[in-house]
């Protein structure tokens, strides 16, 4: 451990640049997912144990379409209206019957739906590791030390630019506005005239769109398996139990933050630690919570 | 002289920019029924959560008993002999009446409730003897979800004494009673107050209700102290009368 | 038509069956260690409303602590669990089951320590959160396992051997296994019947108001949880004992899978009731064994399926549905004047 | 409280044994040896799950239609039966057991990886019911003093070890000083895995070989980039990894994306990942260790040699035509271990069968097999291969045959 700190910080501290870089591309994709997460948390108030396989799901559907010769990234508009619809088939075979019960059980239906998916992708394409290859050109700086594939930069600016439409279309959109209106207040959404059944449904949609498309982000950047997304899910939890919901900002500087966290807990503590610092995470930040809500004499809830 | 059990002292509290209590004083008097009262946003449901610990104070100090317990939380507070009620009314929904009442025996250190006690003997008999001061001793089997409002309220009551508090606060508690059904209530409370011997504060929008009750009134108006005294002398405050009739 | 019937077809079930299907004691045992995940599981879960996925924490670390009191009270760990297993373990009758013993009561004793501290951290936390958290535990339980060179790290420990002729293997892990699930029972049965089960449900109904009824719930909480610990770590131990080869991410601490089947199969039978849990862990394991035989490759779509039509569908559980469905027959009074009690989700 | 609802009670007790109670089968069926098998069909392992399953019954199918088992004069077919342990080594236990106690099994085929065999060869040795396996190859397996398991591969820590040796006899012959070189290692965080480790740090220390990196994969890792960027710092001369396929095909994917260039790369399990098919510039010169080479001499009558059965076995299995993994033919040449202990033994006893299998000096197109005390193959050797830029592989007999240092062109 003393050795990785000293090569960190003195031998080589060039690979920090590395792993900032790095950081942030892991990032930009958890913040999609994590976004997404933040969405249904505040608007319906289920937790989208899923999400992970969400993610997966849209990768697959990325590798398919590599398979058959199209570039993901073009395929990348298809692939959000697929995932789109599974979103609307979801929302109406399970998720419109959790929403307004004992918030547990959106948790374990949507646990289910991980197995199931899970599950259904294995039978699909098998266990093996996948890939999609993007044949993008890979960048070098400081004398090849530091690599740059040029579909990281590409991801990031793609993670940017749909960051960025969504909040203009919540803040533009008529749609936007009811879903932003159902979220603080459900009820006073209603009496407004609100279909909030729609606004959940779209909500619920749209977040597996986001998924879908970070997934497809995953499938070019790293390995697709259809068993990983649980990984994915843990990662979006932990971002979306320290921001907050509804923190735009503050999902994405948590997504940086956990992306850097993996980074450096590999190479300081080891490969080993990697996930588990992505736990840790979560378990710190629900402590800090904890002590901090004791001091305001209340509980997390 | 008696002396006081709850010492209330230049108590302040905001959220966010709005001064919810300012410089709040107020003492409640061991044995006395104490009311709190003024109009709706005065003050009174945040002065009485700083109290019974639901909320940091920013300011101040709250004593019970001569210990500072503006940093405890509720379960210490409620430990310490210090009960409230809730103005929505909080029971156990999914349990029966007795099993409302044997679960709310005191927990202070010193009381012989332990963990894994039997539920059946003196518990059990004291539980049936308090349903029937209160007047539900016939609905005593009943799952408690499945009582009116107003059942629901008196069970809540008698839970309460079940615990044998010191003090008891009652946040509004004939908000939403039957009228016809409220003066049964202020007799069950001047009872507790007279027979068991606890000491009372409550909150009150009824005036009429709390002028009967109480020995010592408080009013709050915008945040902060505006009179108090005894009932007859409040009723005359021209302050207290604007509070209420000035729409603010 | 009465408990005393339950209790008796439960005892024949129990000693008889594995006399009379000799070849199934090892199901049998599986059985019932399924059935102990899902009633410990309920004293926190049901009957408190909180809702843990991280109790197979408790079975993992368990079997960790049975298998390092078992190895090195007689052999070095270290050693033992180096990679080429370089000493060829022997053990003799008094030393297995001295070991055993030791191991099986202090598994469950280091569980219910665990959970004492675990408790102060994750007891600040309530419905989702909960959840999340005791599932980041179990996660990190896991990693951290994964990791502790001394007990083998990912690649495991080897168990040392029952000394027993080969006919009675099965049967005495049987034992063990069932003997743990009666006396669970009891004890669980016994702890409802106190204060104790009394302030659990108030928990459950509105922990707002136990808290400022005096009642101190983290205390209870912590003792709840420190019960179920204890039984899923003697549990843990046998299992590990029974398997004879334990490793952190499939056999001590399958989070997604037995960690998620203990919830399954109390909400299945009816969390929050004394015999749902018992019911749905049977229901379940016999589901399961089927789908396996005869669904092969599909088995896990078809488990997730139920899971998901299970809790959108049938939340309630099987006790729920029957205790709404007929609720004087569960001692609930009913009074015409009032609506008809709503049952239990 | 809890009254009256014993019928519910009742009936889940009726359903849960009829569930359970299923008819059994017996070892020996007519003319049918039944041949039990967990097999990891679903979950991380499948994929050579599968692999292991297509080689069992391929071999399975070529005895029965060249003449059987012959035993007592009379000619017996063979039958596996299988079930899924899912990847998961207390189900394999489990399922062991209900092959042997409720399916009446009295033989048994390995599962796949060195865990589930961990999980298995407790409960086969103590119903001492013989077991021939192929794809457990951990060492720790065999000082366990297991009378009842044999094994037909070579063991783990002959995976990367002798790659070493092979690349520090180049290092003498005019490169660099062996004790010059410097590792940089990631292995899976399993029983496999970390055994090959503990057979490369052997080798290490007696070439007096630097280790600088040595981290373990957590299981569901998609990530490799932290131990890589570790490795572009410290420039070692030698990345090895160890992780199944998941593991060859994660780190082939970001070796090629971060142009780690080092003077040799080694992982294991690189075929079965088809890393020279999916990443051809970053496979170019990676040392693949396997169990089995197509163009080995050895014949027998059944499959005749290795290059036949690799025709045949494609023939069978067309969707192998890109090249067959070891993990099929060592599965095969497990069940023609059994067909000669049957008909050596001329008897179905387990223990007969037993003495027979330890017993077993035989030539097979994967090799030959003779069992040591503790039941590995001893016979046969590891062999490896090297990726050329064509995506084709080399066979590596001695280190003059090895490109080294690696070629690259990222």
């Amino acid at each position: 451990m003393l050795d990785n700190l000293q090569l960190l910080f003195v031998y080589a501290p060039v690979m920090n640049v590395q792993m900032l870089l790095d950081g942030i591309f892991i990032g930009a994709v958890f913040a999609l997912a994590a976004y997404g997460l933040a969405l249904v948390w505040g608007v319906m108030n289920v937790k989208n144990l899923a999400q992970g396989d969400f993610v997966i799901m849209g990768g697959y559907i990325a590798f398919t379409a590599h398979n058959l010769g199209i570039h993901p990234i073009f395929a990348l508009p298809f692939i959000a209206i697929v995932m789109f619809l599974y979103g609307l088939v979801v929302y109406q075979l399970v998720i419109k019957r959790v929403i307004d019960n004992d918030m547990f059980v959106s948790l374990l239906a949507t646990f289910g739906l991980s197995l199931f998916m899970q599950q259904v992708m294995n039978l699909i394409y098998g266990p093996e590791v996948q890939t999609v290859d993007s044949h993008m050109y890979i960048m070098t700086m400081f004398d090849d030390f530091v690599t740059v594939p040029t579909v990281k930069i590409v991801s990031l600016a793609l993670a940017a630019v749909f960051a960025t439409a969504i909040v203009i279309f919540m803040t533009r959109s008529r749609m936007g506005q009811a879903i932003r209106a159902t979220a603080q207040d459900a009820r006073a959404a209603r009496v407004l005239g609100i279909d909030t059944n729609k606004v959940y449904m779209f909500t619920f949609a749209l977040n597996s769109a986001i998924c879908g498309i970070a997934g497809v982000l995953v499938s070019m950047i790293w390995v697709l398996q259809p068993f990983y997304g649980i990984v994915y899910s843990l990662r979006t939890f932990a971002i979306v139990t320290a921001a907050g919901l509804g923190n735009l900002p503050g999902v994405i500087t948590m997504s940086f933050i956990l992306g850097w966290v993996e980074q450096y807990a590999g190479i300081i503590a080891g490969a080993e630690w990697q996930i588990a610092a992505a736990v840790f995470v979560l378990i710190g930040v629900l402590s800090w919570r904890q002590v901090q809500m004791r001091r305001q004499r209340q509980v997390v809830r | 002289m008696a002396q006081n059990v709850i010492e209330v002292k230049k108590v302040s509290k905001s959220f966010g920019g709005v001064k919810a209590n300012v410089d709040i004083t107020m003492a409640v008097r061991k044995g006395s029924i104490t009311g709190i009262i003024g109009p709706n946003g005065c003050g009174k449901s945040t002065l009485f959560n700083s109290i019974v610990g639901y909320h940091p104070i920013d300011t101040g100090s709250i004593k019970f008993e001569g210990q500072e317990i503006s940093h405890l939380r509720v379960g210490d507070i409620a430990r310490l002999g210090m009960l409230r009620t809730f103005q929505q009314t909080r029971i156990y929904t999914k349990m029966d009446c007795v099993d409302n009442m044997q679960i709310s025996v005191s927990q202070r250190p010193g009381s012989n409730s332990t963990m894994f006690a039997s539920r059946k003997g003196e518990i059990r008999e004291r539980a049936e003897h308090l349903l029937e001061f209160v007047g539900l001793y016939s609905k005593r089997n009943l799952i408690s979800g499945d009582l009116s409002f107003g059942q629901q309220k008196l069970l809540e009551f008698a839970m309460a004494l079940m615990n044998e508090p010191k003090v008891l606060l009652l946040d509004e508690p004939t908000a939403g009673i039957n009228p016809t059904l409220i003066n049964g209530l202020i007799n069950r409370l001047q009872r507790a107050n007279e027979e068991l011997g606890i000491t009372l504060c409550v909150i009150e929008h009824n005036m009429r209700v709390i002028m009967n009750l109480a020995s010592h009134i408080y009013c709050l108006s915008n945040g902060k102290m505006l009179a108090d005294g005894k009932p007859e002398k409040l009723q005359n405050d021209p302050r207290v009368v604007d509070a209420y009739l000035g729409g603010h | 038509m009465n408990e005393k019937l339950i209790y008796i077809g439960l005892a024949v079930f129990g000693i008889l069956g594995p006399i009379a299907f000799p070849d199934y004691i090892m199901q049998f045992a599986v059985l019932w260690i399924m059935v102990i995940m899902a009633t410990t599981w309920d004293i926190t879960g049901g009957q408190m409303g909180y809702n843990s996925l991280g109790n197979i924490t408790f079975f993992g670390v368990g079997m960790y602590v049975s298998a390092s009191i078992q190895v090195s009270m007689f052999y070095d760990l270290g050693a033992f669990t180096a990679s080429y297993g370089a000493i060829k373990p022997v053990f003799t009758e008094s030393q297995y089951y001295t070991g055993l013993a030791l191991g099986v009561f202090f598994g469950g004793v280091a569980c219910s320590v665990l959970s004492l501290l675990l408790g102060l951290a994750v007891f600040g936390l309530r419905g989702p959160y909960f959840a999340i958290g005791t599932l980041g535990v179990a996660v990190a339980a896991r990693e951290i396992a994964g990791t502790i060179e001394v007990i083998g790290a990912g690649a495991g420990i080897a168990m040392p051997f029952l000394p027993l002729p080969i006919e009675y293997r099965s049967a005495f892990f049987y034992v063990l296994c069932f003997i743990i699930a009666v006396i669970a029972h009891f004890v669980i049965r016994w702890l409802f019947k106190t204060q104790f089960g009394l302030a659990a449900n108030a928990i459950r109904d509105d922990e707002d108001k136990a808290e400022a009824m005096g009642i101190p719930t983290l205390r209870y909480k912590q003792v709840g949880w420190a019960i179920a610990a204890f039984f899923m770590g003697c549990t843990g131990a046998v299992f590990g004992n029974m398997v004879g080869y334990i490793e952190p991410l499939e056999v001590a601490f399958p989070v997604a899978t037995f960690g998620i089947f203990m919830v399954a199969m109390s909400l299945l039978g009816g969390k929050g009731t004394l015999w749902g849990p018992v019911l749905g862990a049977i229901l379940f394991h016999v589901v399961k064994e089927a789908t396996w035989t005869y669904l092969l490759g599909l088995q896990w779509v078809v488990l997730g399926l139920i899971l998901i039509v299970n809790i959108v569908y049938f939340q309630q559980g099987i006790m729920g549905w029957l205790q709404a469905k007929y609720p004087e027959r569960f001692g609930i009074a009913v009074d015409e004047s009032t609506s008809a009690s709503k049952g239990e989700a | 409280m809890y009254k009256k609802y014993s019928i519910a009670a009742g009936a889940a007790l009726a359903v849960g044994l009829a569930g359970m109670v299923a008819p059994a089968v017996a070892k020996v069926e007519g003319d049918t040896i039944v041949i039990g098998s967990s097999l990891s069909l679903t979950g991380k392992y499948s994929t050579n799950g599968f692999h292991t399953q297509k080689g069992y019954d391929f071999a399975v199918k070529r005895i029965n239609d060249t003449g059987g088992v012959k035993v007592g004069g009379k000619s017996y077919k063979l039958k596996v039966v299988y079930y899924d342990d899912e990847s998961t080594p207390s189900r394999a236990s489990q399922l062991t057991e209900r092959l042997v106690k409720q399916d009446g099994v009295d033989y048994m085929l390995g599962p796949y990886s060195t865990t589930m065999t961990k999980a298995v060869a407790p409960v086969t040795e103590k119903y001492k019911v013989p077991m021939v396996e192929a794809e457990g190859a951990s060492r720790s397996l065999f000082t366990q003093g297991y009378k009842y398991m044999f094994a037909v591969l070579s063991t783990s820590e002959y995976y990367l070890a002798p790659v070493l040796d092979l690349i520090a006899q180049r290092a003498k012959a005019g490169w660099k000083s062996p004790s010059d070189l410097r590792i940089g290692m990631a292995f899976e965080n399993d029983g496999f895995s970390l055994d090959v480790r503990a057979g490369v740090l052997d080798v290490a220390k007696k070439y007096g070989m630097k280790i600088v990196i040595d981290d373990k994969l957590p299981a569901d890792l998609s990530d490799m980039s932290a131990t890589l960027t570790k490795f572009k710092a410290l420039k070692p001369d030698i990345l090895l990894v160890s992780g199944h396929s998941k593991g060859a095909a994660t780190a082939a994917r970001q070796i090629e994306e971060m142009k780690i260039n080092a003077s040799a790369i080694s992982i294991t399990h690189c075929e079965a990942a088809k890393v020279h098919v999916k990443f051809p510039k970053s496979a170019n010169g990676i040392l693949c260790p396997t169990q089995w080479l197509t163009n080995l001499p050895n014949s027998e009558p059944i499959f005749g040699d290795a290059q036949k059965y690799d025709a045949d076995f494609k023939k069978a299995y067309p969707e192998y035509n890109t090249g067959i993994p070891y993990q099929t033919a060592q599965a095969s040449a497990a069940v023609l271990v059994f067909k000669d202990a049957f008909e050596r033994a001329n008897s179905f006893d387990r223990d007969k069968v037993r003495d027979a299998l330890s017993a077993t000096d035989m030539n097979t197109f994967y090799g030959p097999i003779k069992f040591s005390e503790a039941g590995n193959n001893i016979a046969k050797p590891m062999f490896y291969r090297q990726i050329q830029a064509d995506g084709s592989y080399k066979n590596i007999v001695s280190h003059e045959d090895m490109t080294l240092p690696r070629k690259v062109s990222y």
